[in-house]
């Protein structure tokens, strides 16, 4: 009788995380928040003030946007394969929600020692990798089934983009697994920033992030294709590439795939470099530090924490990518090509001789291990 | 459902997509619309945002008489945007033929190949005429489609009084 | 336009202040006996404008020659006209080295406004020969890429605005200053 | 699989991209045939006319000063060369010496709008490669100049400074150093873009070797401007062919012709750029040196028969207007070449073997200005008015006026 309560008890929390808190809801509720961010800071940067009447400074604007393309009529050009023109943006949207359920925002499972996300196994940070090359063969063929020159051209440049640097982000991504000797987001997560019962990682280590985080940045911008990567919607070329025949409901589940992406992208980033949703633990006096571990493991005052700590580590890595942004500007396909493959794939090789050469040689020689 | 269909209709207000049509225009309205994007008047305060395909806008803004030529592209154009759609006449040649009245190859104002929803005149008009046209048909839509209670009049109402208070004062 | 006004519209240059011009003037009509009529071509008093009337025949066999002799390579455009009688081509030309700018005229009949195109020794002359073509009717026979420039695809062929005696019988300009929306049904 | 005999050659599929005639890249409508080859520019045709208003027609009924008006209304960016060119023309049909003042401030409007068109076009530039912070930042100090011309004329874009015989409106004093004031802002704004535009890597990346067109095909292709200049032709019709003020200019020795062997787009922004800074300096000798005197002759409507070729240096290129008259109030014939219509042919060229994302930057580099090139002439002052009304029943509305006031 026990067990079974537990059981249902576990799975409405179960379904809550997967709907409301860290789930579906408010991933959304991120999403939007992570735009207007994107366009205020970008905005201000540029001299301008962005959006300002809609509500507080044009914080609905993002949600304000995304209701009006529901409202729209939706249009579906004669040419395209009606079907997979359908399918395209419900398949973008389900990916990208999937891949935010693998991040380790609060702790969903108390039974397991460390912060879990709502998905969690061994060897997810393959499957993450998977569906986010994915969501880029799922734009390829977006471009294509909208049989427009414009989307089709869209296409064929997300496809030259994946290739040059789906690459560096998987390399950069091995760096933390590496180190932690684990595949699981979670585990890296956990052992990265000392957590949860796990052996803490000597500080030396943490040296060895750096470059793999600039790599994953930039290759991670590549991936959300914003500029100076978005060759492959850029307006002044190909109008909007392969967004270009997408209009109402399908437009507006796009835009928040592409905004689900941008979360997914701070997220990865904070989650496997900055140590994820612990702040305070990092002060090195172990009685407050596992004290206050276990005191918002337990809570729900735990839960809001870990959200907050969260989203403030997120913006930052948000504003850091909305700088590049605004610094440079756009390249031509063909030296986004050039410069992954002579300089970023390289560059994270030769990363990841150094991170080997330093955890089998030097690190025990200094006597870290 | 009376809600979710108020909450998209305001959403409409708020949040227009424009796109820019030049269907023969000599240029000084287009180059305003730009200037009404840019830092000093920054029309995204309210919102509105350009993009480069019908599909994506809800608010098509002509400069320019309509040339015989262009006349079938702005119609099809016209087509390809999605419901509801809106049309701004921007300029004495947009809302009338202005000085190209008289040619044989211009049809004399938007009006004539397309239904035009507001017209802002001016040859041409002044970034800041552009910004209040795009707000007064704000305003105008918020009344039409049926939320009386607007929004988006106060703070540029506040604003204006603010500005006006300011210029009294200097 | 009647026949004294168009031959009171040449101003000739007086020879003072205008030395440069008259050398090459002088040297051009005497390079040139049998290809340039005298009559038309003078000495603007505008300064540094130089014009030349051409044979219809000769016009490419002038334009080799500037194009050798003065290194003419700055092609400005090319002017339709309606004289009445006749259409007339106006090549505009500049020679940046003596920085004078020469006019080329060609004049045609009008039933039957041919002449041989230029557009292969200048490829400047592509579009506004084109643009002739359309609308003033006046065929530079052996142009390279002959089509449609400026007038809309449904164009009937037999008319040339810019004519004087176009007669507008479509009702075009008339049309042009009609205002106010239409109805719904009617777009 | 079986194994083929005869090796298999791949040839990547031929696309026709259609750029326009409504293009986010193109404010204006034109049409460009790219043929592509995956990503490279196999052939590219230009088709214009969409534009076509039929100018040259309309000008033959109008008065000369009606047509003036019309003039401004070719092209939005070069109002003011279109009108002064025009001016310039009846007043050498007419053969009137205007007064020196008059043409100084003739030249100060005319190298104001040239300012405004090259940050223009500067911002238009960053916007084609997708770099939107420079590009809002070169619009922002554009409403510097903007604002001294509308200081200056009165408005912003289409200034009616000119007018058969002179110039409308005098620069006081108090309006000199208002000018010179801005005119030192301007000048550290855009020694700031010159080094945005030459040391930003990723610009300087998209700009460099782009879009080549060798002196020789600039020549032989006519290229005029800017474009021409990039490519080391020298053209400029200030320093070739000097009417108004600037011939004094020229006589300063001061200035020079902006010339760059680079054969590139980055030839040509490099040139637009410096030729800004020296617009600047030009204005500022202007300034300083403004003869007194009064701004206007006056000129009967009436012109004698004459044949004219007027030819002025505007922002984009040589601007030529070919102007009969016949003794009436009315042209006989007015031809207007717009340097854009130039520079078509030498585009098409410089499309060629370029890549599909480098094509938006090329079309830009000519600063092309469809409006000026589809011809147009003809203006009605009454039309301003807010109200869509005939202008048959506007006018039988004033009678009406003047009837129940007397």
């Amino acid at each position: 009788m026990q067990g079974i309560l537990d059981g249902i008890v576990h799975i409405l929390i179960q379904s809550f995380g997967i709907l409301v808190f860290p789930g579906i809801f408010f991933i959304s509720f991120l999403a939007l928040l992570w735009e207007w961010i994107d366009r205020k800071f970008y905005a201000r940067l540029q001299n301008r003030m962005g959006p300002m009447h809609t509500g507080w400074h044009g914080i609905l604007q993002p949600l304000m946007d995304f209701l009006k393309l529901l409202g729209k009529e939706d249009l579906t050009p004669e040419k395209a394969d009606k079907r997979s023109f359908a399918a395209v943006p419900f398949v973008m949207l389900s990916l990208s929600i999937i891949l935010t359920m693998f991040l380790p925002i609060v702790d969903m499972n108390p039974l397991v020692p460390g912060i879990q996300g709502i998905l969690s196994f061994e060897g997810d940070v393959i499957i993450v990798l998977f569906i986010s090359t994915l969501m880029a063969i799922t734009i390829v063929l977006a471009g294509y089934f909208s049989s427009n020159p414009f989307g089709q051209t869209g296409a064929a440049r997300t496809g030259m983009l994946l290739i040059s640097f789906e690459i560096p982000l998987i390399i950069s991504m091995i760096t933390p697994a590496m180190l932690t000797g684990s595949l699981r987001v979670s585990t890296i997560m956990n052992r990265l920033a000392g957590q949860a019962g796990i052996a803490s990682l000597p500080l030396a280590y943490l040296w060895l992030l750096i470059l793999p985080f600039i790599i994953f940045i930039v290759a991670i911008q590549a991936e959300l294709e914003r500029i100076p990567f978005d060759v492959s919607h850029a307006e002044t070329e190909i109008v909007h590439g392969w967004q270009v025949e997408y209009s109402g409901k399908k437009l507006a589940m796009i835009h928040l795939a592409e905004d689900i992406m941008l979360v997914y992208a701070a997220g990865l980033a904070v989650t496997m470099f900055l140590g994820g949703p612990y702040l305070l633990e990092f002060i090195p006096l172990e009685v407050f530090s596992v004290g206050f571990a276990s005191l918002m493991a337990t809570t729900w005052v735990g839960w809001i924490y870990y959200a907050l700590v969260f989203i403030l580590k997120s913006v930052i890595v948000v504003l850091i990518l909305s700088n590049m942004r605004t610094l440079f500007a756009r390249w031509r396909i063909d030296q986004i090509v050039r410069a992954g493959w002579k300089f970023i794939v390289p560059l994270a090789l030769v990363n990841l001789m150094v991170v080997q050469f330093a955890l089998v040689y030097i690190f025990p020689l200094l006597g870290v291990v | 459902m009376g809600f979710l269909r108020k909450l998209i209709n305001r959403a409409r207000v708020k949040s227009p997509y424009v796109f820019h049509f030049n269907s023969g225009s000599c240029n000084g309205c287009d180059i305003e619309i730009i200037a009404a994007l840019m830092p000093r008047l920054d029309l995204e305060r309210f919102g509105i945002k350009l993009v480069g395909s019908p599909r994506h806008a809800d608010v098509m803004l002509c400069t320019g008489p309509v040339t015989e030529q262009i006349k079938p592209r702005l119609q099809r154009i016209y087509e390809q945007m999605a419901e509801p759609k809106f049309v701004v006449a921007i300029g004495s040649c947009a809302c009338s033929g202005g000085v190209f009245r008289g040619s044989y190859n211009v049809l004399g104002g938007v009006d004539q190949a397309i239904p035009v929803t507001a017209y802002i005149p001016g040859c041409p008009p002044k970034p800041s005429a552009i910004t209040y046209g795009a707000y007064k048909l704000l305003e105008v839509l918020s009344e039409q489609l049926g939320i009386s209670e607007d929004v988006a009049a106060e703070p540029v109402a506040e604003e204006q009084t603010e500005s006006i208070k300011e210029a009294v004062e200097a | 336009m009647t026949e004294t006004e168009s031959v009171t519209e040449h101003h000739m240059a007086p020879e003072e202040e205008h030395e440069e011009e008259y050398a090459l003037f002088r040297q051009v009509m005497a390079d040139l006996e049998g290809d340039v009529l005298i009559e038309g071509s003078y000495v603007h008093k505008q300064p540094r404008r130089l014009f030349f009337q051409v044979l219809p025949d000769k016009l490419r066999d002038v334009v080799q020659y500037f194009m050798t002799t003065h290194d003419m390579w700055q092609a400005s455009t090319l002017s339709g006209r309606d004289l009445g009688d006749d259409l007339q081509a106006n090549y505009h030309f500049f020679l940046n080295d003596q920085k004078i700018a020469i006019t080329l005229r060609v004049n045609v009949p009008r039933n039957k406004p041919e002449y041989s195109s230029i557009t292969d020794l200048m490829p400047a002359f592509e579009f506004v020969e084109n643009e002739l073509r359309e609308l003033f009717g006046v065929i530079p026979v052996g142009h390279p890429k002959p089509r449609r420039c400026e007038l809309p695809e449904n164009w009937p062929k037999n008319e040339y605005p810019m004519r004087k005696d176009w007669a507008d019988p479509r009702g075009l300009m008339q049309r042009s200053k009609t205002t106010g929306p239409k109805k719904p049904e009617e777009y | 699989m079986t194994e083929s005999d005869e090796p298999r050659i791949v040839i990547p599929p031929r696309v026709t991209i259609p750029i326009g005639p409504q293009h986010p890249a193109l404010k204006e409508p034109g049409m460009f045939k790219l043929t592509v080859e995956g990503e490279r520019i196999i052939d590219a045709e230009v088709n214009i006319g969409y534009n076509h208003r039929s100018i040259e027609k309309i000008a033959e009924g109008r008065t000369f000063l009606q047509v003036l008006y019309l003039a401004e209304r070719i092209c939005g960016i070069c109002s003011a060369t279109h009108n002064g060119t025009l001016a310039q023309a009846v007043e050498a049909a007419a053969e009137v010496e205007i007064p020196e003042r008059a043409k100084f401030i003739r030249t100060l409007t005319w190298e104001l709008e040239r300012i405004h068109s090259h940050i223009l076009w500067l911002g238009v530039a960053f916007h084609e490669v997708g770099f939107d912070t420079a590009f809002m930042y070169s619009w922002r100090d554009r409403e510097v100049v903007m604002d001294l011309l509308e200081t200056l004329s009165g408005n912003r874009v289409n200034y009616a400074m000119n007018t058969i015989g002179g110039v409308r409106r005098d620069v006081t004093d108090s309006l000199k150093e208002t000018l010179l004031k801005g005119l030192d802002k301007l000048e550290e704004r855009m020694k700031y873009y010159r080094d945005v535009a030459i040391y930003e890597k990723t610009f300087w990346n998209r700009v460099d070797g782009v879009g080549v067109l060798p002196n020789k095909i600039a020549k032989s292709h006519g290229a005029v401007g800017p474009t021409g200049r990039g490519s080391n032709v020298p053209t400029d019709v200030r320093f070739n062919d000097p009417t108004q003020a600037y011939v004094h200019l020229r006589d300063s020795g001061e200035f020079e012709m902006v010339l760059s062997d680079r054969e590139d787009v980055a030839g040509r922004a490099i040139v637009r750029v410096v030729e800004t800074i020296e617009a600047v300096r030009m204005c500022r000798w202007l300034l300083h040196n403004l003869p007194d005197g009064p701004i206007r002759e006056r000129v009967r409507p009436r012109i004698q028969p004459n044949e004219v070729l007027a030819r002025y240096e505007a922002p984009r290129g040589e601007v030529i207007h070919y102007l009969v008259t016949n003794g009436s109030d009315k042209p006989e014939r007015w031809k207007v070449r717009a340097p854009t219509h130039a520079n078509w042919v030498s585009m098409a060229y410089t499309l060629r073997g370029g890549y599909l994302a480098d094509a938006p930057i090329i079309l830009a580099a000519i600063d092309p200005c469809f409006s000026c090139t589809d011809r147009v002439v003809l203006v009605d002052a009454e039309d301003e008015t807010i109200q869509l009304k005939p202008l048959d029943v506007l006018r039988a509305e004033s009678n009406k006026w003047y009837e129940s006031r007397t």
